[in-house]
């Protein structure tokens, strides 16, 4: 392995190498503030990472807030890994979102699979059992073969992780449209259920309380922005660049069952996913949210390659992993359990009292951070929107009418579109019973899933018609959670609460952050209508090829709760010579 | 015609699970003198004789057969024996 | 009636089949984690779905080497029913309790529905409940459950009787539309179809549910007549 | 170290569908010289040195590594590169 030559802190900011991190000129001017110094190359790293949209929702911060969160019914709003809602009798339901797009546009499979793995991994990690699954799916036409490779790989990569972790996948959506030819989505949702006296939070507490690294060692996958290079991106530099990340659905099986058994041991004083930016984010923010600080050695963390640097350890998004904070002097009734299930558990550090991010490396100190400056400093965009104009010209238009000529044939070439025609293709791969819960599988409105045990079950979907939010983000953003309520209604359940993935184009532009604006407006007013609090959720930006962007796609996921089993209701058509009844306008 | 062998590793560095369980596996019945275990793919393809050959086979190992963001490749092509 | 299901790493239907003994059946029925040695206090061994091992390598393979396997023979010697379902059934092949082998699904594809089955032979301990002949509905979820066995191997299996239920619309391509085989003693049973997810009205059907009474009504028997 | 490289195939006359599949996508992406393909796996072990290398390399196939109802085996033995 060659030695990288040293980048020091003065390197860094005279080469703007920080630029190549995704740091604007601005931004790394305030780290330097935070700091008092300039940031070594580590440092830039964890800022860079943690100040990405994806880790501090820059950009959309302002309109989030816009959403109603809060509602009698809800017991964890959007901040934790996942959202939490009351469904009586000590029960809680655990959902969440999470989308996906970029690994799978490179890699269909792996990409699927492990969007699969994260969002279980955020359900898991509060102390949930994951009971369900659903995906919502975007593709180009299937007129190009590679079209048909990326559906078909990223199916097969959904179907090839939740099958094998045993959890159903109930129900999900695909639509076909161009403007995903080259920028496919793959949002995928996960249901948990948790009593609510076991609930987890991914907090650092406890002054000397003991971090504990759990699950697959870390190598250098999907780290963020490559490995580091000042010169153009070479051919020889493309292909050393750090290969994408591969999942182990067998690993996360085992440690599924590891960390439910470890919810239940009284040394166990928090627990998080390592998702998104990897060991940084869910250290940092396990001390930030106790107001504690951390201190890590990175010598002890597993790791799978040689010669690791500081940098890579950080930011690598190695699947598979949780970090946990166990009460001090108990850590081996931790280690334990995670051994009995064939799983590496160590301790590398432990909680301080100095807000302090502080990293160890071959004795020497590698970085340190002030912890809160990680998530709370975070700078916060308020983008500039506007009008578009294919917007307005839609508005000027007049109402369009078909003319049909023959009914049938009209019929059949709509129920030939892939959009509309049967998805039984794609939910026949999905082990969509395992568990023996499932009620409803997938070809109903929603699925519905029972609460062992009980005379409840769960009715779940998820939904959203981009082209309605094309034409009109507000009008559609309502659209998108009014269908999803009557899909929860028809099947017999309460509609209440949903999770939400954005995904839009680059929210620079100001066409797209109006696009962003409205449709969040559309959803927000729907949501309080509805009484469906929005208690979790995912953004995804910049989906564009060449300029061109994704329809705005703001995927709805929501969950009802059906009081009596009694209640189910399946869409088909039951016995001959029931009668049929059209309702609403 | 030619007999084309191809052999699909998983490039150096990509998490190899199956390897790793098949390593942990082989130690467990008492082999422990295996130090590491990688699993990829092996081909055989029977092909037309044509002047191509080999330009073709780069074609569809890269197309198709592997995936090379995540795995590298080699062939052999041998005199084939016609069955 | 005590049922043990053995839990391997991966496995992923251990608690329905769990469940399907203890609730649906009513009998007592335990999760014996793999590390376990001892099998002797059960009078039934069940073998449960799933990815034992992530299906690394080959279905059922890595887990027919651990040592509970050894265990699982001898109770199967000594005459107790031993039922493999999908990944169990695996198992049993890679293990040598039961001859034959497992192929991809011809389609490549996993796949999961009800699918029609025939009680080809309704003389064993897991079938005596059916009658002859009977179609039933059971789940199937699986990517490689296509039978595989050479043609001396079938040619006994159908002389022996062995063949136990069969598809009545082949979804994976396996030889003679096999999904389910005893050995020649008859207490081990391997089957794709999963009969614990067919339990309970409310989850589609209860045509598994003749299958583990079955079981349990030949093992009353041998043990009322025994006493 | 020994590297050890072993190459699993189907047995003649067991039905290979992956192969077949691999042989229709290649014919049409227009490559119509294929006549046949076969999938199998090829995996390289890095081994500590000893005596019974090829014995225990042996065992490890019909043991474990290899089906021999439907899979037929065969490896290389070379020194291997410590890494
Ligand atoms: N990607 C998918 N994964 C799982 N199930 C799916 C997927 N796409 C569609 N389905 C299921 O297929 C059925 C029909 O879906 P869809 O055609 O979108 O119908 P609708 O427009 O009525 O929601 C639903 O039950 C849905 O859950």
């Amino acid at each position: 392995m060659l030695q990288a030559p040293e980048i020091t802190p003065e390197v860094i900011e005279k080469d703007r190498l920080y630029r190549d991190m995704g740091l604007t000129d601005e931004e790394f001017d305030l780290v330097k503030s935070i700091m008092n110094r300039r940031p070594n190359f580590t440092e830039t790293g964890i800022f860079s990472v943690m100040w990405s949209e994806h880790c501090s929702y820059k950009t959309s911060k302002p309109l989030l807030r816009k959403f109603p969160t809060k509602g009698s019914h809800v017991i964890q709003g959007p901040g934790e890994g996942a959202g939490i809602i009351d469904i009586g009798d000590g029960q809680a339901v655990v959902f969440k979102v999470e989308s996906h797009n970029h690994p799978s546009a490179v890699e269909p499979y792996q990409g699927a699979a492990t969007g699969v793995g994260g969002i279980i991994r955020d359900v898991f990690s509060m102390g949930a059992r994951p009971i369900a699954l659903l995906n919502s799916l975007r593709f180009g036409n299937l007129t190009t073969g590679r079209v048909k490779y990326l559906f078909e790989e990223v199916v097969n990569g959904i179907a090839g992780y939740g099958n094998c972790v045993g959890i159903p996948t109930v129900g999900g959506e695909v639509q076909f449209d161009n403007c995903y030819e080259g920028n496919p989505l793959v949002n995928a949702m996960c249901v948990g259920i948790i009593d609510q006296k076991d609930i987890q939070k991914g907090i650092a507490a406890g002054i000397g309380n003991t971090v504990i690294y759990a699950g697959a060692r870390t190598g250098r996958d999907g780290i963020h922005g490559a490995t580091f290079a000042s010169e153009d991106l070479s051919e020889e530099s493309e292909s050393k660049r750090p290969s994408v990340q591969v999942g182990d659905p067998f690993m996360e099986k085992l440690l599924i069952e590891a960390c439910l058994e470890v919810i239940h041991h009284e040394a166990l004083v928090g627990m998080q996913d390592m998702g998104a930016a990897g060991l940084t984010s869910s250290a940092s923010e396990m001390a930030s949210k106790a107001g504690t600080g951390m201190e890590m050695d990175l010598d002890l963390v597993p790791q799978r390659e040689l010669d690791m640097t500081p940098y890579e350890l950080m930011l690598s998004e190695s699947q598979e992993r949780m970090l946990l904070v166990v009460k001090q002097g108990q850590e081996q009734g931790i280690i334990d359990v995670f051994t009995k299930y064939g799983l590496e558990a160590v301790a590398v550090g432990r909680v301080t009292d100095d807000n302090r991010f502080r990293l160890i490396h071959k004795g020497k100190v590698a970085a340190d951070i002030p912890v809160d400056s990680l998530a709370e400093d975070a700078p916060v965009y308020h983008k500039p929107s506007k009008v578009p104009d294919y917007y307005k010209k839609f508005q000027q238009m007049d109402d369009y009418y078909p003319t049909v000529n023959s009914y049938s044939e009209a019929l059949k070439a709509l129920l030939q579109q892939p959009t509309i025609a049967s998805k039984e293709w794609v939910y026949d791969q999905y082990d969509s019973m395992v568990q023996t819960n499932t009620v409803v599988t997938p070809g109903s409105d929603a699925a519905i899933i029972r609460v062992r045990g009980t005379d409840k079950a769960l009715a779940m979907t998820t939904d959203c018609n981009s082209r309605y939010i094309y034409l009109d983000p507000e009008i559609g953003g309502k659209i998108a959670v009014a269908e999803a309520a009557r899909n929860i209604v028809c099947s017999g359940g309460r509609p209440m609460a949903l999770t939400d993935g954005l995904n839009f184009g680059n929210p620079d532009k100001p066409e797209i952050f109006w696009q962003m604006e409205k449709s969040v407006d559309g959803m927000s007013e729907a949501s309080l209508k509805l009484n469906t609090p929005v208690i979790s959720g995912n953004v995804s930006l910049y989906n564009e090829t060449n300029g061109q962007s994704i329809f705005p796609t703001p995927v709805v996921g929501m969950v009802g709760l059906l009081e009596s089993l009694e209640h189910i209701t399946p869409s088909f058509f039951q016995t001959a010579g029931d009668a049929i009844y059209l309702i609403g306008e | 015609m030619k007999k084309v062998k191809i052999y699909i590793t998983l490039k150096q560095g990509v998490l190899d699970p199956q390897g790793r369980a098949v390593q942990e596996s082989l130690n467990t019945l008492g082999y422990s003198e295996v130090q590491q275990a990688r699993v990829g793919k092996y081909m055989e393809l029977l092909v037309d004789d044509n002047e191509e050959v080999e330009v073709k086979i780069e074609e569809m190992c890269s197309k198709l057969l592997a995936n090379p963001v995540i795995e590298d490749y080699k062939y052999t092509i041998e005199e084939g024996v016609v069955q | 009636m005590k049922f043990a299901v053995v839990v391997f790493p991966g496995s992923n239907c251990d608690r329905d089949m769990y469940f399907a003994a203890k609730d649906a059946l009513g009998e007592e029925a335990e999760l014996v984690w793999y590390q376990t040695a001892n099998l002797s206090d059960y009078d039934a061994i069940l073998l449960p779905g799933g990815f034992s091992y992530g299906d690394y390598l080959r279905t059922g393979a890595i887990a027919s080497t651990s040592h509970i396997v050894k265990e699982i023979k001898q109770q199967a010697e000594l005459g107790k029913p031993v039922l493999g379902v999908c990944n169990g059934f695996q198992i049993l092949l890679e293990a040598g309790l039961l001859p034959g082998a497992m192929l991809r699904n011809k389609n490549l594809k996993f796949i999961c529905h009800f699918e029609g089955l025939k009680v080809e032979n309704k003389n064993t301990m897991f079938t005596s409940a059916y009658k002859d002949g009977e179609i039933i509905s059971l789940p199937i979820a699986h990517g490689e459950g296509n039978y595989y066995c050479d043609e001396a191997t079938l040619q006994k299996l159908k002389e022996n009787n062995q063949i136990v239920f069969t598809y009545t619309n082949n979804p994976n391509g396996s030889i003679s539309d096999i999904a389910g085989i005893v050995n020649q003693q008859g207490n081990v049973l391997g089957m794709m179809p999963h009969p614990e997810r067919a339990v309970e009205q409310i989850l589609g059907g209860t045509d598994g549910l003749k299958l583990f009474k079955s079981i349990v009504n030949n093992w009353r028997e041998a043990h009322v007549t025994s006493a």
